[in-house]
């Protein structure tokens, strides 16, 4: 795990920046996030937070649905077995991602881009971390082409 | 190496909109289905009874018949909101871009209606084609006949172009006949459903010809009606509505027997629906 | 003039040169259209493919147009369609029969700029087949031949190893003029015995496939019993569509967000619930039954009222593909049988 | 009970009203599997076929007739009658499934049991007939449990032997006799079923490429999808009335539901889109396929769908020693979680 606090915040721009796109449940990894933002913490600026009640309303389809509008790395966070506001609601989660991480192992998709982890309120260093290690996964494996193409349905 | 040739682009591509300004925006009937009224400045030349395809961006396409008449220098469109493009439509404001194109269908055949009354029956958001008539008479009404207007909808509140309704029932140069499907304190007119207030007005059949739109269950009691009061198929017209995308008779999809709705149609005579089982489903 | 090829490898190449050229191959699954790309094509036991050449001039999916919006307004741009010259080799008759079909729809008034481009760069090499190629070919019985020449502009016949090659239309002729086979060896002209053996064997495979029907001239019946009963089997998927290389049915949706997008074009079929489901709720075909007829009824009835040809051309696809085993031939049938016991 | 007193039971049901249909197998034109049977006409009966040509999965006519009724407001005295289906013994674990999802009721369902000593893979057949029989005129087709033939001058010559037609999906059935049943054609299959263990032996196989290799033969198969949805429909596990992956069923009708209604895809049908339609339906099979194949048969392109809805239901089986439709009474297992559940694909 690397120490958020000497991590480089030196953005160079010519360095490709891939777009992190991460599902923070409200109670805990959300509140983590803000803490780590409220102690300065620094960690790239390629994460895009999207707040879901929690991990168990989270549909695989969203994680699907990024990845095709273009995202290059997924995270989705929640709370730990036992702190969820919902009781159960991250419980639910865990079988469900782990049957995603699953599928996309079993049909040769890049597998370092899906991240899932637990963040309590109070890790705001650990959810620093976890941006930074999606973001160094995601920027050596490029820009994500195997369900991108970018497309959803209207009218 | 295969060989480019380079080719013209194609000028007239029937599926490309062109973007139009959006002038006025206004509501005509609140309630579980909102009906508003769009106008735009006129963007080609039409008959009445013809539609247009407007188009919404990142939304969708739908296919609306033009109310206003091709007299006027603005056109306009009669929305109730029902699907996803209608719904977009209605959430625009005065000023912003839709995309427009047509004109389709075949349009009433208003020449070869001179000399003759015209009879008009509308119901709730079937005015629309009607209205279209109903102007372009009013603006040329020498070589016309005597001109009636039936039209009703559940309650007062559902009519819809009650401004332009009132203005009209002074006017010497129609007939107008309202009608609302239930009792309502205050209300002057016929109370009860548009085939009845038909046979209230009862119109000669003899040189007449007679138009309804509305919804299906009132358009075949109104042409039981007309057919009891002596008009012949060949004197009944109606518009039909089917699901359409492409407006010009490809995509497959709103055909009637070998009848497509959007190029044949809408406008069809009663004398031909006859023809077709599938029609008056 | 009527030509003879001995080495078709060789002839391919050259075609391969000049235009985009698209041969049947066969994988596990069955025979495919594929780009020619590294030239191995083996036409020994080519059936019919499984889904039509009419993906190389009506795609699946095509982009119409792209849209910018903004303040100052809403730009509509046209997305032409890349206009490489294209060549389909060992398209068989029916195939090229469904081609005259599908211009009727997408040429006549209010032409389709997209169609219409793919078409003219178009060059058809129909192979006549010597005999019922597929499981359920039944082109006879709806009044085409398996060596007719409708829609083609050459005509290849397998002849003593090699093709006979008859002219059917100009471009067909053009073909030769061309700068990779002008004064190429892979063709000569075909000596007369050569001519009339492909003759033979065009006026054999008609002979072999005398038609057992004839469901050119069915007179449908809207409330026949059989479209209930055959209705209650199908699962309502697009197979019998998306196969046939007559199906011209499509969707335009917008994709994209108010500021930027684009149309795009995809095939539809009536066989699908939504098709003309309509925003009111109402839909006119609400069940599979009516779904079922308008299928049958738009190939074997409205299409020939409107444009006096029959938009089924027998090749056997939907019968052959469909899960459940509708066959239309049955179907039809039972509106034939009552013709002839009428008649 | 032999076939023909089943037929014999069935038809008297019928006559005397005590059943509302009979759903099986019979022969079609196409010789290389039968068509359904759904009749309610006693005469009718005597067509069922009981042969290892009857693959398809009969459980979605129950489901879709079912739902009719439920969508037609229906006084809720009208007592119905059982339909009598018959199902193999994948069958009867997807009716398990839908029993499970309670989405049929148990005393509507009259069962005919057909044990199986494993099927024709349509496909298989039809290739070799393509490339052996000498006229390929499909009137000449004959197939039973010796193989294929071809009827030359009245005189059968044998093409194929069976296993060459058979479809392999038999090497892993769980349940060659069916789990449930009111009366059984036949005897039941003796020889022990595959174990439970040693049922994945296709995916474990598949799972040797490396990524690459997984991605480039999946990428290939999912760009010929053609999205004709064939699959979904003939799928019994697929029971959704509003599927939210395809527009080719039921749609809100309220303006504002259907805005808010998110369509996961569009209709475009280019490898991205198809990749995503087949792994979102994987997702709503895990712990619900039963590994009946016909969204494999039902395919006009040949994408081998039941390898990936198989990794699906390995996963299951591994993590939750859950298998499909085995028990009618069982919770379905993503309704369930415990607290040793894995989290080893989570980031500690």
């Amino acid at each position: 795990m690397t120490d958020p606090q000497a991590i480089s915040t030196k953005v160079d721009e010519h360095q490709w920046q891939p777009k992190i796109i991460a599902f923070l449940c409200n109670w805990c990894s959300y509140a983590g996030a803000d803490l780590a933002g409220v102690s300065r913490l620094q960690y790239p600026s390629t994460v895009r937070v999207i707040r879901v009640m929690c991990s168990g309303r989270m549909n695989p389809s969203f994680v699907i649905r990024a990845f095709q509008d273009g995202a290059d790395g997924v995270m989705v966070a929640g709370c730990h077995p036992g702190d969820c506001h919902y009781i159960q609601g991250n419980l639910y989660a865990r079988r469900r991602y782990a049957l995603l991480a699953g599928v996309f192992d079993f049909l040769g998709i890049e597998r370092d881009r899906f991240l899932m982890s637990w963040v309590s309120a109070s890790e705001g260093g650990r959810f620093a971390g976890l941006v930074t290690e999606l973001t160094e996964r995601v920027r050596a494996l490029g820009p994500q082409t195997q369900l991108s193409g970018r497309k959803h349905a209207t009218g | 190496m295969q060989a480019k040739q380079a080719n013209p682009v194609q000028e007239d591509n029937p599926y490309l909109p062109n973007s139009v300004k959006l002038l006025e925006i206004k509501t005509e009937v609140g309630g579980p289905r909102p009906i508003k009224r769009l106008k735009i400045e006129k963007c080609f030349d039409y008959r009445p009874g013809q539609c247009a395809m407007l188009s919404l961006p990142g939304v969708g396409e739908v296919m609306l018949a033009i109310s206003s008449s091709p007299t006027r220098e603005t056109m306009e469109f009669g929305i109730m909101k029902a699907g996803v493009a209608t719904a977009g439509l209605h959430g625009l404001s005065a000023g912003e871009y839709i995309g427009i194109r047509g004109p389709y269908g075949n349009g009433f055949p208003l020449d070869s209606w001179e000399g003759k009354n015209i009879v008009l029956i509308g119901g709730g958001i079937g005015i629309t084609p009607v209205w279209s008539i109903l102007r372009y008479v009013l603006d040329n009404r020498d070589p016309y006949g005597a001109l009636d207007f039936i039209y009703g909808a559940r309650s007062s509140a559902d009519l819809c172009y009650h401004e332009d309704l009132d203005q009209l029932r002074g006017s010497k140069e129609l007939h107008l006949h309202l009608s609302i499907d239930v009792e309502e304190p205050g209300w002057k007119d016929f109370t009860g459903f548009v085939p009845q207030n038909l046979l209230e007005v009862s119109p000669k059949a003899e040189g007449a010809v007679a138009v309804t739109c509305g919804p299906p269950i009132m358009i075949k009691f109104v042409i039981k009606n007309l057919i009891q009061l002596g008009f012949q198929p060949s004197q009944i017209f109606t518009t039909l509505e089917r699901r359409m995308k492409c407006g010009i008779g490809k995509c497959g999809r709103c055909n009637i027997g070998d009848l497509y709705v959007c190029k044949d149609g809408p406008v069809f005579s009663y004398e031909t629906l006859q023809r077709y089982p599938e029609a008056m489903e | 003039m009527t030509r003879y090829i001995e080495n078709l490898k060789q002839f391919l190449n050259e075609v391969a040169e000049g235009y985009r050229l698209l041969v049947p191959r066969e994988r596990t699954e069955g025979w495919f259209f594929e780009p020619y790309g590294d030239g191995q094509v083996q036409l020994e036991g080519y059936p019919n493919t499984v889904s039509s050449p009419k993906e190389y001039l009506f795609p699946q999916t095509e982009t119409l147009y792209q849209y910018h919006g903004g303040e100052a307004g809403l730009e509509y741009e046209n997305r032409i369609p890349e206009q490489t010259r294209q060549v389909i080799f060992g398209a068989r008759p029916c195939d090229c029969a469904a081609v005259t079909r599908l211009d009727k729809v997408f040429l006549e008034d209010d032409k389709d700029p997209y169609y219409a481009l793919r078409r003219e760069n178009t060059l058809m090499i129909g192979l006549v087949c010597p005999g019922a190629v597929g499981p359920n070919c039944f082109c006879t019985e709806v009044g085409l031949s398996p060596a007719g020449s409708e829609g083609m502009d050459l005509r290849a016949t397998e002849v003593g190893g090699g093709l006979v090659i008859e002219e059917i239309s100009d471009q067909g002729a053009a073909l030769f003029d061309s700068s990779s086979l002008k004064n190429s060896k892979s063709w000569r002209e075909a000596s007369e015995e050569e001519a009339a053996e492909a003759r033979r064997v065009q006026e054999k495979a008609i002979r072999d496939m005398a038609p057992a029907r004839n469901l050119a001239e069915v007179e449908l019946e809207f409330d026949a019993p059989v479209w209930a009963r055959e209705a209650e089997y199908c699962i309502g998927c697009g197979i019998c569509s998306f196969l046939c290389p007559t199906c011209h049915c499509f969707t335009i949706e917008h994709s994209g967000s108010k500021k930027k997008g684009k149309a795009i074009r995809t095939w539809d079929t009536c066989q699908f619930q939504d098709y003309s489901l309509e925003a009111s709720g109402f839909n006119p075909r609400p069940d599979r039954v009516q779904r079922l007829k308008q299928r049958l009824y738009h190939k074997f009835k409205y299409f020939n009222d409107r444009y006096g040809m029959l938009l089924c051309i027998g090749c056997g696809r939907c019968v052959s593909s469909c899960p459940v085993n509708i066959d239309i031939r049955k179907i039809l049938a039972a509106f034939e049988r009552k013709k002839s016991v009428a008649s | 009970m032999q076939p023909d007193e089943i037929k014999k039971l069935l038809a008297e049901k019928l006559s005397k009203g005590e059943l509302r249909a009979v759903i099986g197998y019979r022969r079609g034109t196409n010789p290389f599997f039968r068509r359904p049977l759904i009749t309610s006409a006693p005469e009718e009966v005597e067509e069922l076929d009981f042969s290892p040509l009857g693959v398809e999965n009969l459980c979605n006519y129950i489901t879709i007739e079912v739902r009719k009724r439920r969508n037609r407001r229906h006084d809720p005295e009208e007592q119905y009658k059982p339909t009598a289906l018959v199902v193999r013994g994948c069958h009867s674990r997807a009716l398990n499934v839908l029993l499970q999802e309670k989405l049929i009721p148990r005393e509507e369902l009259f069962v005919v049991g057909l044990p199986c000593r494993g099927v024709v893979d349509p496909r298989k057949a039809q290739a070799l007939w393509h490339s052996r029989a000498e006229n390929r005129d499909q009137r000449n087709v004959v197939i039973d449990e010796q193989g294929l033939f071809e009827l030359k001058n009245g005189e059968r010559v044998q093409l194929a032997k069976y296993e060459e037609i058979s479809d392999q999906r038999h090497d892993h059935c769980r349940t060659p006799n069916p789990l449930s049943y009111d009366v059984m054609v036949g005897e039941p299959v003796a020889d022990e079923p595959v174990e439970a263990e040693k049922q994945f032996s296709d995916v474990e196989q598949f799972l040797q490429k490396t990524p690459e290799e997984r991605w480039s033969f999946w990428s290939e198969q999912f760009s010929r999808c053609i999205r004709c949805y064939a699959c979904k429909n003939i799928c019994p596990a697929c029971s959704c009335q509003e599927c939210s992956l395809a527009k080719d069923t039921e749609q809100p009708v309220d303006a504002d539901a259907k805005v808010r209604k998110t369509f996961w895809l569009s209709k475009e049908t280019d490898t991205a889109d198809n990749a995503s339609y087949h792994i979102n339906r994987a997702l709503h099979l895990a712990g619900r396929c039963v590994s009946c194949g016909e969204c494999e048969r039902a395919c006009p392109m040949g994408i081998p769908l039941l390898l990936l809805y198989r990794s699906l239901a390995k996963q299951v089986f591994d993590d939750y020693h859950y298998e499909a439709g085995m028990d009618p009474e069982a919770k379905p297992i993503m309704t369930r979680f415990n607290a040793e559940d894995r989290e080893d694909f989570m980031e500690e």
